[in-house]
């Protein structure tokens, strides 16, 4: 393993320690009497009827696919950005062609109104 | 305008009349459904100001109900007035002027009086299930529904 | 095992590279402590700038000028009580606060405080930092959805489709700026000439590509460089999830978005994550586009004279914070009831006064002119947080979304693919 | 302790994978079998990256189409489950017994 | 946006209301069904930031997007009518100040003036221009509140310090007045109980040139910022024939476009001597009514200056019999309040109390138009709404 | 070990990540299988999925493994949150976790497993321990070259993919709006 890795385990290894020390130390501090009451969920000083989970829009879902399929779309971009003065005009239409059936993408889905909230 | 009203309806217009400079019209309950339409279409009053009651326990007919209505045209002012007793019911105004949705409901809430018409009439001002209705007059000033206040409370009544 | 410990010193890498477990320890250590104190100091600074926008005082009575206002806020928070709603889910209620504070703490593995002032330098640098700014998403979704409460779970959906959708433009605007690291050389745009050709990943390289090129990239290709910082900017203020795009916990939609169910320390968990992402967003920024660590006109205003000059920067800056506290003592009260409060300011200007002497001195002072430039432009832009916060109305959501998605993304895009022609042509 | 090779990596490659497998065959809800598809495709990254030590950087560049492809294959995939929740109110494999709805 | 046309005197539509709301009728369904269906149902209030006091609104959401609204009331219900039936005129009159506690001057105006005409007698000239210059003061002080307050529900948390800041000054010329700073009671029945304080008119005064000056800054903060423009622009709108339907009053009518102020179309108090403007809106959107109270402040400045160069000597108290037994009869009397029209109507059986009160207050039937106006609209639509229609529950539930 | 042992990276710690890491890709598998809740089970593969990045940078592959923790732990994980969140998953947290099959399942993945195993034994001398190290500084840039090179075909495909993922998710999940 390259050692310029080996921080981030320390780094994953200081937070192991750290952060149950903390929670452990504020776990002894604190006071602790539970009721009803404070145990309910914020409603607005409403008693909640139902459970909150389960019933949203599926736009936020559409969101996050096209966030998933630009964000590969965007992984792509890092290695020819580290490279695109070598691999030249060929890989710049590369690299465009490759955007292009993307952005071929994009524009059908604001044709859409994907992109539109309401 | 009254003129005219008084040669549609006869003796449904009881009274017409200005006091302080305020002109009102009193006039039989059977009418009035019709009679607001045409003070609303016609004579322009496209403005219903308020709606409200006021509670006469000695009278036959307890209750007084009142439009204030205002013509933004004529800029005039005119009160339309009923007597009903207890447990008749009112057309609702609600299609005439949707203001009237609101107001039907606190004269509901406060005196009891019901709308025929009326598409949501529920209490508004006081919680849902209180019995009782407080600006009659033979409803004390410190009244509570007891009952509701133990039951959704968790206290007793401060009396 | 001390010739292992000093041998650092006289080294000139990053504890990373060096390999150098012990030292690289003592940095996660310093940056934590750092960062915390930072986070707190940003939080009295806030509410103190805030005030004065705002024609009032702000934290007054804790300490002089409210100084030790955060450590009490931090003493409140830990004794206050935990409540986990009934409801919730125990194990990811109590993990959600967690993934955040690590992943944003985790961005500042990468984050190059000077040539050797850094944890580590990665040869992914900042795909590094995008990967684990992305993460804090999740810890966003998970306190959303354990609290089971409706606010919460709509503030959550918010703040995720939020946060993604500003990272596409985000990832757009640094791609431009990795594009950018690729031409080296002094030709007519400090390219072409002498062009090695091959970019970095790495953010010590990113800085040292801009010192290289003798340009900062916010003026690279001017306006496209300015332009895809300008994305940044504002794609990162809406990520750390500030005014105006502080939608998650609009607290007059929501009253806090996702952590409504949240209280003491875990809150402050939360607070401590988004102040620690504010920061380390701004220090991506800063390496990204102002040129990281170095001084202002490096290349052009060289010499002994112009190095002494600057060098004379942080402790400049110190003794006239020490001025500023000592005119606040002038002006206490001159009431034994705030005596107290007069000798701690004064202290507190002694100390601050007593530092910036220290930084006059010529080994500290060369060693100490990386992290306070680097510093320095990251306080500009924690100044900018603020500014925004105390004049901008809040966007909603739809609007929020049609910026994200129908301004910054093809505007970054436009960028990216201007700058890759430009780069291949010149 | 033997030093770590590549072995090492197709081992716990290989048991990965099996968890995947056996998640996709005995769980009812989809969306756990989408995620156990993701265990065994991880499990096939690890391979490739593993035999990218060996044979230079192809693996690599094959990992990343493999994630990719596990991108567009969960987009897809997400999306007919909440296309079929919003029919049949359920996100059980067992469930799904219909080609049409 | 303003234009010297004194009344907008054209007949509305005899339609009786826009399809759009009636439609809303046949949906307002029973709370139990409205709760039963499958899209998320959230409650905002009474415990919420935004609701400006104990206000409930049940939104029925999907997504982000409201479907229906559903106001729930009541909260602050005191009963306020029924304790005027129980006082006497003079015992009730500092009741009405805690309706609309921003705005307690207006409210005693309009009751004091309804019980004057009951009685048949008038203020002094005097004590009618104390009580402009103070309710005018007092408009000032409720837009400016609201200025703040809808600002922060936008988002924008600094106007609310720097308005805060300025109503301090109209404070300060209240207390001094009568010492009191919200509820104020500061007139009686037949004129005002103070004659005013040494040097009245020259606080007045300092206050009117200080104060024009902290107009444009608020301006400056908001009508040409970006983000206010969207979060403003065509967001609840609520057109001319609904505006008039639903009855609202006030800024939020004269915002869709009827230019009727009641201090122009039935002057009361000494409205008819001052020379000023009644700002009108075109769309019926946020940002007009926004527009239009920046400009009703800038106008009531013009009043107050007016009343304050034209006072006159005199009295400032009308002969007011000691035990006021007003003829039997009935009175409907409004005054136009910060919010619209505010509304007495009063019987009396000959008694020394009244026989019913009645109060026609402005922010419960503006408020009945929130639904209208955010059907279709986004959540933080909604607290734009609400902050726009400038609603005080304390005046909603009486 | 393949390389010279440089200063500060012991074997033993190599061995010691290597154990701790993929003993946690393993668990979390195991986790992912098993938990009732499927939040439960995204958090569990979010962990393994970070293991796995590890084990990546162990590998000398670092640029996968940042695509790792940015597609599959920022991204799709992401989705499946999302996709949990929009589906009602009461009903089923109450029901059997495991379909009726789960036995033939459960025969057939261990059947793999032995041939797994069979596989190893068999095949375990094939692999040599030392081998040439791609270069590690330039990684990225190397993926770069292949994949704007070798791989071009490939490459635009995958756009191809991405594309199509597009339009079959909002196809699939708009049909309501």
């Amino acid at each position: 393993m390259p050692q310029n890795y080996v921080p981030i385990f320390i780094f994953v290894a200081v937070v192991g320690v750290l952060i149950p020390i903390t929670l452990l130390a504020a776990k002894l501090i604190r006071p602790e009497n539970p009721n009803r009451t404070k145990l309910m969920p914020y409603e607005c000083g409403i008693d909640p009827i139902d459970s909150a989970r389960g019933r949203y829009t599926v736009r936020y879902y559409i969101i996050a696919i096209l966030f998933v399929v630009f964000d590969v779309e965007t992984i792509f971009l890092f290695p020819w950005a580290v490279k695109f003065k070598a691999l030249g005009i060929f890989g710049l239409f590369e690299m465009l062609i490759f955007l292009g059936i993307l952005i071929v993408g994009y524009i059908w889905i604001w044709g859409k109104g994907a992109l539109e909230w309401v | 305008m009254i003129a005219k009203l008084k040669g549609q309806y006869g003796s449904g217009i009881c009274e017409a009349n200005t006091y302080l400079g305020q002109n009102y019209m009193v006039v039989d309950p059977s009418i009035v459904s019709d009679l607001l339409q045409i003070l609303r279409n016609r004579e322009q009053f496209d403005y219903c100001v308020d709606i409200t009651a006021v509670h006469y326990p000695e009278r036959e007919k307890q209750f007084d109900v009142l439009w204030i209505l205002y013509s933004f045209s004529k800029n005039e002012r005119i009160r339309v007035k009923i007597m009903i007793a207890d447990g008749e019911s009112v057309p609702s105004a609600v299609s005439v002027w949707a203001t009237a949705n609101w107001l039907e409901r606190e004269v509901y809430d406060m005196f009891g009086i019901r709308f025929d018409g009326h598409p949501d009439l529920k209490r508004i001002l006081l919680p849902d299930g209180w019995k009782g209705y407080p600006l009659r007059k033979d409803y004390g000033i410190i009244q509570q529904d007891q009952e509701w206040v133990k039951a959704n409370l968790g206290i007793e009544s401060g009396q | 095992m001390l010739d292992y410990i000093t041998s650092y010193l006289s080294s000139n890498t990053t504890p990373g590279q060096a390999g150098n477990v012990f030292w690289a320890l003592v940095y996660i250590m310093i940056v934590f402590g750092g960062i915390s104190v930072a986070v707190m100091a940003m939080n009295w600074l806030e509410r103190k700038a805030l005030a004065h926008f705002q024609i009032r005082l702000g934290p007054m009575r804790v300490g002089p000028h409210g100084l030790l206002q955060p450590i009490a806020d931090a003493i409140k928070l830990m004794t206050k009580e935990d409540i986990i709603p009934a409801e919730a889910d125990k194990f990811v209620f109590w993990i959600a606060p967690l993934i955040i504070l690590c992943a944003s703490f985790a961005i500042y593995i990468v984050v190059p405080f000077g040539p050797t002032h850094a944890i580590t330098d990665l040869n992914i640098g900042i795909l590094f930092m995008l990967g684990v700014s992305s993460l804090s998403v999740l810890g966003v979704v998970m306190a959303g959805w354990a609290s089971n409460s409706h606010y919460p779970l709509i503030g959550a959906l918010r703040s995720s489709a939020q946060m993604v959708s500003y990272e596409v433009a985000m990832g757009l605007a640094v791609v431009s700026a990795i594009v950018m690291t690729s031409l080296h050389g002094l030709g007519p745009y400090g390219v072409g000439v002498g062009t090695s050709g091959t970019g970095t990943l790495s953010m010590i390289g990113i800085v040292q590509a801009q010192q290289e090129q003798h340009v900062w990239f916010l003026f690279k290709f001017f306006p496209l460089g300015f332009i895809a910082f300008g994305i940044f900017a504002i794609a990162m203020v809406a990520e750390t999830n500030r005014a105006p795009f502080d939608l998650p916990e609009a607290e007059s939609e929501l009253t806090a978005g996702f952590h409504t169910e949240y209280s003491g320390l875990r809150w402050s968990l939360f607070m401590l994550g988004e102040y620690a992402a504010m920061i380390a967003v701004s220090s991506i920024a800063v390496t990204l586009w102002l040129g990281g660590w170095y001084r202002p006109f490096p290349n052009t205003l060289t010499g002994d004279t112009w190095d002494l000059v600057f060098s004379l920067f942080p402790g400049l800056t110190f003794l006239a914070l020490a001025a500023i506290a000592f005119v606040g003592v002038r002006r206490m009260p001159k009431h034994p009831y705030f005596r107290v409060q007069t000798i701690g300011l004064a202290g507190f200007g002694a100390v601050l006064g007593l530092i910036g002497l220290i930084l006059f001195v010529p080994p500290v002072r060369d060693r100490i002119q990386d992290i306070y430039w680097f510093i320095a432009k990251v306080a500009g832009f924690m100044y900018l947080y603020i500014w925004y916060r105390a004049t901008f109305p809040r966007y909603r959501f739809d609007q929020l979304m049609k910026v994200g998605w129908k301004v910054l993304l093809p505007i970054g895009i436009g960028v990216l693919i201007l700058t890759a022609i430009l780069g291949v042509v010149l | 302790m033997a030093p770590i090779g590549t072995l090492h990596y197709l081992v716990v490659a290989a048991a990965l994978f099996i968890l995947g497998v056996i998640g996709v065959l005995t769980r009812r809800n989809v969306v756990i079998i989408l995620m156990s598809i993701e265990l065994i495709l991880n499990a096939v990254n690890l391979n490739l990256v593993a035999f990218s030590r060996l044979w230079g950087l192809h693996g690599q560049v094959f990992a990343i189409f493999v994630i990719t492809d596990a991108a567009a294959e969960a987009a897809v995939g997400l999306g007919i489950l909440i296309a079929f929740f919003r029919n049949k109110e359920t996100v059980n494999v067992d469930e799904v017994d219909l080609l049409k709805w | 946006m303003t234009d010297r046309t004194m009344f907008d005197l054209k007949p509305t539509d005899p339609k009786p209301a826009d399809d759009k709301y009636l439609s809303h009728l046949e949906l307002g369904e029973p709370d139990k069904t409205f709760l039963d269906t499958n899209e998320l149902v959230i409650n905002m209030g009474p415990q919420h930031p935004a609701t400006h006091g104990v206000l409930r609104v049940i939104l029925k959401l999907d997504g982000e997007k409201v479907l229906g609204t559903e106001c729930v009331i009541g909260y602050l219900h005191r009963g306020v009518e029924k304790i005027a039936e129980n006082r006497t005129y003079t015992m009730f009159n500092p009741y009405v100040d805690r309706m609309d506690y921003v705005a307690a001057v207006s409210n005693g105006l309009g009751y004091c003036e309804a019980v004057e005409k009951l009685l048949n007698i008038e203020a002094p000239p005097r004590a009618k221009y104390i009580r402009v210059i103070l309710t005018e003061l007092n408009r000032l002080a409720s837009h400016q509140l609201w200025l703040g307050t809808h600002a922060l529900d936008i988002g924008a948390m600094t106007p609310l310090f720097y308005t805060f800041r300025d109503r301090e000054e109209i404070l300060k010329i209240f207390e001094k007045y009568c010492g009191a700073r919200l509820t104020t009671h500061a007139f009686r029945i037949g004129g005002c109980q103070y004659e005013t304080y040494e040097g009245f008119e020259r606080d007045v005064v300092k206050f009117l040139d200080f104060v024009p000056p902290k107009i444009d800054e608020y301006e400056e903060l908001l009508t040409t910022n970006r983000i206010w423009l969207e979060r403003t622009k065509n967001v609840g709108v609520i057109s001319r024939a609904d505006a008039i339907a639903l009855g609202v009053t006030g800024p939020v009518l004269r915002a869709s476009g009827v230019k009727w102020d009641l201090r122009k179309a039935q002057p009361y108090a000494a409205y008819s001597d001052f020379d000023f403007e009644v700002p009108i809106g075109a769309n019926g959107d946020t940002y007009d009514r926004y527009t239009v109270r920046m400009e009703e402040m800038r106008q009531s400045l013009r009043i107050i200056r007016q009343a304050v160069e034209k006072i006159p000597e005199g009295p400032i108290m009308a002969k007011v019999p000691k035990v006021m037994k007003p003829p039997v009869g009935e009175i409907y009397h409004s005054i136009e309040a910060p919010k619209g029209e505010l509304g007495y109507f009063i019987v009396s059986d000959g008694s020394t109390q009244p026989y019913r009160v009645r109060i026609r207050p402005p922010s419960f039937v503006n408020l009945q138009a929130l639904d209208i106006m955010v059907r279709g609209a986004l959540v933080a639509d909604v607290i734009a709404v609400i902050g726009t229609l400038d609603i005080v529950l304390g005046e909603v539930d009486r | 070990m393949e390389q010279a042992i440089q200063p500060g990276m012991q074997p033993v710690a190599t061995t010691f990540f290597f154990y701790l890491l993929s003993g946690l890709t393993l668990l979390s598998g195991v986790f992912v299988i098993t938990r009732k809740n499927p939040v439960h089970s995204a958090l569990a593969l979010i962990f393994g999925l970070l293991a796995q990045a590890g084990l990546y940078l162990m590998l000398y592959a670092p640029f996968v493994a940042g695509v790792q923790i940015i597609l599959y732990a920022g991204g799709i994980m992401v989705l499946f949150l999302f996709v949990i969140m929009l589906v009602n998953l009461e009903r089923s947290q109450r029901e059997e976790r495991f379909n009726k099959q789960w036995v033939v399942g459960l025969v057939a993945a261990v059947a793999l497993g032995v041939l797994f195993v069979v596989v190893y034994v068999k095949g375990k001398a094939l692999f040599p321990y030392r081998i040439a190290q791609p270069l590690e500084n330039s990684n990225t840039q190397q993926i770069g070259v292949m994949l704007y090179g070798q791989y071009m075909f490939a490459f635009e495909i995958a756009s191809l993919l991405l594309l199509v993922a597009i339009i079959g998710a909002v196809v699939m999940a708009k049909k309501r709006i």
